[in-house]
């Protein structure tokens, strides 16, 4: 019982990094209607820019204070992302107004590659530190109750209250500023939002600065876990069955569907794992979400599609 | 209009009621379509004309009601089945296929007859090619009825909105439809096209004795070729008869003249 | 615009194509001998890549300098990029056996790209040498004239992580109901120990429990849950790249004590555990070389290469485990020729078939060793026709937080287990093959 | 001038339905025909034989299966590479479970192994449509790479899980020699390009067509979805089962599942999008673009005779091959067919402007 709820717990924690990933999928479908496979790429080019900052900066100025020079990085990464949303707006998804979505889908794959290489190009290849000062050892609660406590990941913790804190945040603004409201409209109709007079370009970029944070705040949560080198990029892939899940559309889904991948994962791969030789994580998600679509086409919680003629 | 022999009910809808989450698009709507004659469907937008077809082809199931053809009663159609017994159907907003050519399109109408297998279709020898000649040959001559034949090659997507209705109408002819269901054929025209089509209506009419549903907001069009009238308003019926009946009819005429029920 | 960038993309393939169609063509450059260098310099396994790649492109370079050659003559070198994918190593393989008058020996530095390249090499003749990796039953050199599993294979290092494990617990005995786990990288690489270790548990009646991580192994949470569950005695880390790293991480993460944690001899080197730190130590792994700048090689290296700021790459990097690793390949390919050299006639340019007797009859003792600067690196080794391992020794070595400490202890895989082990997974890939045993004739040749 | 087409009358619908009605083009691929069979097995080089040509024949087959899934029938799938592992380990299997079983026979067998898991995986199809379909066919890649690493028996119970196949040789004839090898790939090549060629322009084309421009319309003329989206599927997986043996037996000829993961599907979808969806003729402009480019461009600096630092060599590399895609996608989002097709426009009026 006792290892169930630590499994259930480990689960729901890197689940809560799924959301964050997942979530950066959703606000650029919602906004643009592209499926950004980039996402991934993204995390890696965020954190990398984010570790090599931290490192040149107290290299080049001599200042001495490390969580200056991590707010500093933190925020020069931030401005390598925008900049990057930019570009991308410029020259790719400008000139890529409505083209069926496999076209687009096809594009941020392009995309994906051109970051790896230019990531890695500017920033190097090697294994890089993030320091945040995350705690590293376990906490144990309970032990009174469960023989040997449930073990829990101080490092997972802070990073699952971070993730959700950004979560939240991000709905907030996506609810209640103008701007939030200005990228929902645009979500819902381009046409619509153009002819009221939004900026669509002006929204992508935002669109993708955001992604972009989102992406940022994830590299740096999983490279000062990991360390960070490329294989990060390979982590948003846990993301796509959560978004799929949820429903291409739907925040909330994001969310919740991270949740129960990321505990479904763990669960399955401590429980039933075992049974089958291991290592059915990597699938187990993608199977999990086949069927549930076999039900809802359209995922928990993306709207429903009606065919008219 | 020359005399036709209208024969026996062909196409029986009885009670059909269909609703969307709540939202009713169609209550209670009983008619009936008689062998040969052409039959209109008239209402205001959103009065249900094309959710009624697509009742009829199985597009959508209907909660209620029963749809007896040719005396087989059903309570909810499956598409192929209403293909097979020969009912064709053509679109309001255009549902070609974007991404073939004016044949193609044709004959894609015809795949219900063609009999090849998979292996023989591979092979392409002997009766395949046979098969795609002899079908090839039949819609040519619906290319020649609708004179389009400058177009046989073009992809669909680049003809003008006129000509894709009377593709849209090929492909449903190439079925050789004893029922010929069609939505806004004339939508959209302008007052050749109207009359070009028309003319293709009557013909398939006269020339083939096919028995024709047709929805239409042309009254005048509508009052010219129609044999009878079925008046839709909200989802209900609220007229069925003669041109001359319906034109009489005050419920009608509220509902065109747009007063409030 | 459209037609234009039509023909400007016909353009670079076209040209592309003509320039590949004669770029292979061998014309034998005068005494040169050339080393192809399939690398890996990017994608996940890059940061254990590199060091590997600099090490032997700088002993190439040093051995130039500083002698001149073999006998006078030069060595030549180019590097290809597989980024450790089976199909890019087969085209790297194929771009380069033939370029600057013939390839003399691959080292693979992968097991997939190993696994393909294992049938080609006997067609175009020339050695595949996979120190420490590759093929398992390789070791059988009446079988696999070409392959050169040199120093060990997975099956002896699993081997020799048993013995010390029994060693630490006090004897053979001790093992008798204890729990080992051995997390692996999921893939041939790190499945290759599993016939091993599993005839071991039959021996010594200790359960075996696999712990599968997907590749490239960043998401080892449940791997570590369950460890936690089972709560194994010892944990077996049989890993790659960033999986080390993390895994490393994950045990501390779950409280899991390093002390009881060995990895195999890919598990142990500075990027496993640079930034992990304390966290890692204890940590142990097995040791096919030293590390360090002190050997004499490591010292001619800086003095002739980074000394005329030739490196490849960084100061610092030489001398690390990996790149230690690294001039041993290269040295024992440029061995096998100078081997070769002394059979086939001096100062002439070795064909890889030649270069394959020579790593066939290598005999490199102590004092040879010695001379080639390499005291106390590496344990002395020797090939045979039959042997295509020529060691199987190995050390382990214990992370403190900064450094890796070697111990002293040399251990010796098991032959009564590893030979007929060897011997029938050999039978079975040639039965496949249709390979036959060479005859003692061929050994001559 | 040279491309005109005046006075060539078709006077039969059958001349009319030839795959290439106009005599130049005939012409010209009777000439590719010859040059592929009679010339390059002489003049080609091993590496280009080996690394270049090989792979991008039996690329191009399996870009062919593909597109008929995702070109004409609209369903987009990334689990490609899955089903071609299936055609390859279960190829591999009929020959080493079997004596004496023929090559081309389990070849064929490994693709209709393939075609079995591709209908499998394929109902879901019946119901998910578009992102969500290509995410849910990723189940296919990520099951079957799990499956062929974890379950010993379809390895044959090889303890690292990777396999190797036999000498090859049909009826006798080694298959051992580049040339030999090429000339096998080149033969189902072609004989796969004219039997998919021909069920995309038959009725089946036609309704897999119908089905991925225009579901209901289709339905309403009498096209079953199920039969449609599941024959598509069927052939797909079968031709790219077949790709996959080939890739296994005759370019590796040993493999480990990871021959076949995630990145040759996405390769793979490259091909078809950047050759041309809907395209038989563009899946083989989309091999050659991914498997050559690649290549040309990290040989690059030694032609030039700048010796540039390898790693830097591979990132440019990946940029310059990202940067081409979207620049692609961008320039012709109906990829290279369509410019070859609009080439062709332009050359007919040549030299009078329209």
């Amino acid at each position: 019982m006792g290892f169930f709820l630590e499994t259930l717990i480990g689960g729901l924690m890197s689940g809560m990094l799924y959301s964050l990933v997942a979530l950066g999928f959703v606000l650029i479908f919602k906004a643009s209607g592209v499926f950004n496979f980039a996402q991934g790429a993204m995390v890696l080019f965020a954190a990398l820019a984010m570790a090599r900052f931290a490192e040149w900066l107290p290299a080049l100025t001599g200042l001495d204070n490390k969580v200056l020079a991590n707010v500093l990085a933190f925020a020069g990464a931030m401005v390598v992302m925008v900049l990057l949303a930019w570009v991308i707006e410029r020259l790719v998804l400008g000139k890529l107004v409505n083209q069926e979505a496999v076209t687009l889908l096809m594009a941020t794959l392009g995309i994906t590659y051109f970051l790896d290489g230019f990531g890695q190009t500017l920033f190097g290849n090697d294994i890089y530190k993030i320091d945040i000062g995350m705690p590293k050892d376990p906490m144990f609660l309970f032990e009174n109750i469960f023989q040997g406590g449930i073990l829990v990941s101080k490092e997972d913790l802070y990073a699952a209250a971070i993730a959700a804190a950004l979560v939240t945040a991000l709905s907030v603004f996506f609810q209640y500023t103008t701007t939030g409201r200005a990228l929902r409209a645009v979500a819902d109709d381009h046409q619509a939002a153009q002819s009221i007079g939004i900026p669509l370009s002006r929204v992508w970029v935002i669109v993708w600065s955001v992604a972009g944070f989102v992406a940022l705040v994830a590299g740096m949560i999983w490279g000062s876990k990991l360390g960070v080198q490329f294989s990060l990029s390979v982590l948003a892939l846990k993301a796509l069955p959560v978004v799929i899940l949820g429903g291409l559309t739907s925040v909330p889904g994001a969310i919740i569907g991270g949740l129960i991948l990321g505990m479904g994962e763990k669960l399955s791969e401590v429980f039933i794992g075992p049974m089958v030789g291991g290592g059915i994580e990597i699938w187990f998600g993608y199977v999990v979400v086949l069927l549930v679509l076999l039900v809802r086409p359209q995922g928990l919680f993306g709207e429903k599609i009606i065919d008219r003629v | 209009m020359s005399e036709r022999n209208i024969g026996e009910v062909i196409l029986d809808v009885r009670n059909i009621s269909l609703s969307f989450g709540g939202v009713n698009a169609l209550t209670d709507i009983s008619f009936n379509v008689r062998e040969h004659e052409v039959r209109a469907i008239i209402g205001p937008n959103g009065a249900g004309k094309s959710s009624m077809l697509n009742c009829i082809n199985g597009v959508y199931t209907p909660q209620q009601g029963s749809i007896t053809f040719r005396g087989r009663t059903f309570s909810h159609m499956n598409s192929r089945q209403v293909a097979e017994m020969g009912v064709a159907r053509t679109f309001q907003n255009l549902a070609l296929f974007k991404g073939m050519n004016v044949i193609d399109n044709i004959m894609s109408g015809r795949n219900l007859k063609m009999k090849c297998n998979l292996f023989q279709q591979a092979l392409r020898l002997g009766a395949a090619q046979r098969e795609e000649e002899a079908h090839r040959a039949f819609v040519e001559q619906i290319i020649d009825f609708l004179e389009i034949q400058a177009y046989r090659k073009t992809p669909v997507g680049r003809l003008p909105y006129g000509l894709q209705k009377r593709v849209d109408l090929g492909r449903a002819l190439a079925m050789e439809p004893q029922v010929l269901l069609l939505d806004e054929p004339m939508a959209g025209m302008n007052v050749e096209e109207k009359q070009d089509m028309c003319r293709f209506v009557l013909d398939v009419n006269d020339e083939f004795g096919t028995t024709i549903v047709l929805i239409e907001h042309d009254m005048g069009v509508v009052m010219d070729i129609s044999d009878r009238v079925v008046v839709l308003d909200y989802g209900k019926k609220i007229g069925d008869g003669s041109p001359d009946e319906v034109r009489g009819n005050p419920e009608v005429i509220a509902a065109y003249l747009g007063t409030t029920h | 615009m459209k037609v234009k960038s039509l023909f400007m993309a016909a353009a670079v393939t076209a040209a592309g194509l003509a320039s590949l169609i004669t770029s292979p063509a061998a014309f034998a450059q005068a005494k040169e001998q050339f080393y192809p260098l399939l690398v890996y310099r990017t994608g996940p396994y890059a940061p254990n890549g590199t060091p590997w790649a600099n090490g032997k492109q700088d002993y190439i370079k040093m051995i130039n300098a500083r002698d001149g050659g073999i006998n006078g003559v030069k060595l030549t070198y180019e590097e290809c990029e597989t980024g450790y994918a089976t199909d890019k190593g087969v085209e790297c393989y194929e771009r380069l056996k033939g370029k600057n008058g013939g390839a003399t020996v691959f080292d693979p530095q992968s097991t997939g790209i190993t696994f393909a390249l294992t049938d080609k090499a006997p067609i175009d003749k020339i050695p595949l040498i996979t120190l420490g990796y590759g093929l398992s039953a390789a070791q059988d050199g009446m079988i696999f004239k070409w392959n050169f599993p040199l120093m060990g294979s997975y099956w002896t290092g699993a081997d020799i992580l048993v013995q010390h494990i029994a060693k630490t617990a006090g004897g053979y005995d001790k093992l008798k109901g204890k729990k080992i786990a051995l997390v692996y990288h999921d893939s041939p690489f790190g499945k290759e120990p599993i016939p091993e270790l599993q005839e071991r548990s039959k021996m010594h009646s200790f359960d075996l429990q696999l712990i599968p991580v997907a590749a490239p192994g960043v998401d080892q949470k449940a791997a570590w849950l369950q460890v936690r569950q089972s709560r194994p005695d010892y944990v077996m880390l049989w890993g790659w790249g960033v999986m080390n790293s993390t895994a490393l991480k994950e045990a501390q993460a779950t409280g899991y004590p390093r002390e009881k944690m060995y990895g195999v001899w890919w598990a142990g080197a500075e990027p496993d555990v640079k930034d992990v730190g304390m966290g890692a130590k204890g940590y142990n792994a097995l040791a096919l070389n030293t590390a360090g700048t002190h050997p004499k090689v490591m010292q001619d290296i800086l003095k002739y290469v980074h000394g005329k700021d030739a490196g490849t790459g960084p100061k610092d990097e030489v001398g690390s485990v990996l790149y230690t690793r690294g001039v041993i390949i290269q040295m024992l390919s440029i061995e096998a020729t100078r081997r070769a050299q002394e059979r086939f006639g001096k100062g002439k340019v070795m064909t890889g078939e030649q270069v394959r007797w020579g790593f066939e009859n290598l005999a490199l003792d102590q004092k040879k060793l010695d001379s080639l600067g390499f005291a106390g690196v590496m344990r002395p080794l020797s090939t045979s026709c039959a042997d295509h391992m020529g060691s199987t020794w190995a050390r382990i070595e214990t992370w403190d937080g900064a450094k890796w400490n070697v111990q002293p202890t040399w251990y010796e895989a098991d032959e009564q287990i590893i030979k007929p082990m060897v011997k029938a997974a050999a039978e079975k890939y040639a039965a496949e093959k249709k390979w036959t045993r060479r005859t003692a004739a061929d050994c001559q040749s | 001038m040279l491309y005109r087409e005046n006075g060539q009358f078709k006077t039969s619908y059958r001349a009319d339905q030839q795959i290439f009605p106009i005599l130049q083009d005939r012409i010209a691929i009777a000439l590719v025909l010859v040059l592929a069979f009679v010339v390059v097995p002489f003049v080609a080089s091993e590496y280009l034989m080996r690394a270049i040509l090989i792979p991008f024949l039996i690329l191009s087959l399996a870009a062919i299966g593909l597109n008929i899934l995702v070109g004409y029938c609209g369903q987009i799938s990334l689990g490609t590479g899955a089903f071609m592992a299936v055609g390859a380990y279960a190829a591999y299997n009929f020959q080493v479970r079997i004596d004496g079983m023929p090559l081309i026979a389990s070849l064929l067998l490994g693709g209709v192994c393939a075609t079995v898991v591709g209908v499998v995986f394929g109902i879901p199809s019946l119901r998910i449509k578009g992102l969500y379909l290509a995410v849910a066919t990723l189940a296919a890649q990520f099951f079957v790479d799990w499956a062929f690493l974890r379950i010993s028996w379809l390895t044959n119970d090889s303890s690292s899980g990777s396999v190797s196949a036999a000498g090859l040789q049909v009826l006798g004839l080694q298959i051992q020699s580049p040339a030999s090898k090429y000339l096998f790939c080149l033969v189902f090549v072609t004989v796969f390009a004219l039997l998919a060629k021909n069920l995309v322009r038959g009725a089946i084309g036609r309704e897999w067509m119908a089905m991925r421009d225009m579901d209901v319309a289709a339905a309403v003329i009498g096209i079953r979805p199920v039969y449609a989206k599941l024959t598509a599927f069927a052939v797909s997986s079968f031709i790219v089962g077949v790709a996959g043996a080939l890739w296994g037996f005759v370019h590796l000829s040993t493999w480990e599942p990871a021959a076949f993961n995630l990145n040759r599907s996405f390769d793979l979808l490259f091909m078809v999008i950047i050759g041309g969806l809907g395209s038989i003729m563009g899946s083989f402009f989309g091999a050659a673009f991914i498997v050559v480019l690649p290549i040309v461009l990290d040989n690059m600096p030694y032609w030039f005779g700048i010796p540039i630092d390898t790693a830097l060599a591979a990132h440019l590399t990946s940029m310059i091959f990202g940067a081409l895609i979207v620049f692609f996608l961008v320039v012709e989002p109906h990829g290279l067919a369509r410019l070859w097709s609009i080439g062709k426009e332009k050359l007919r009026l040549w030299p009078f402007p329209h």
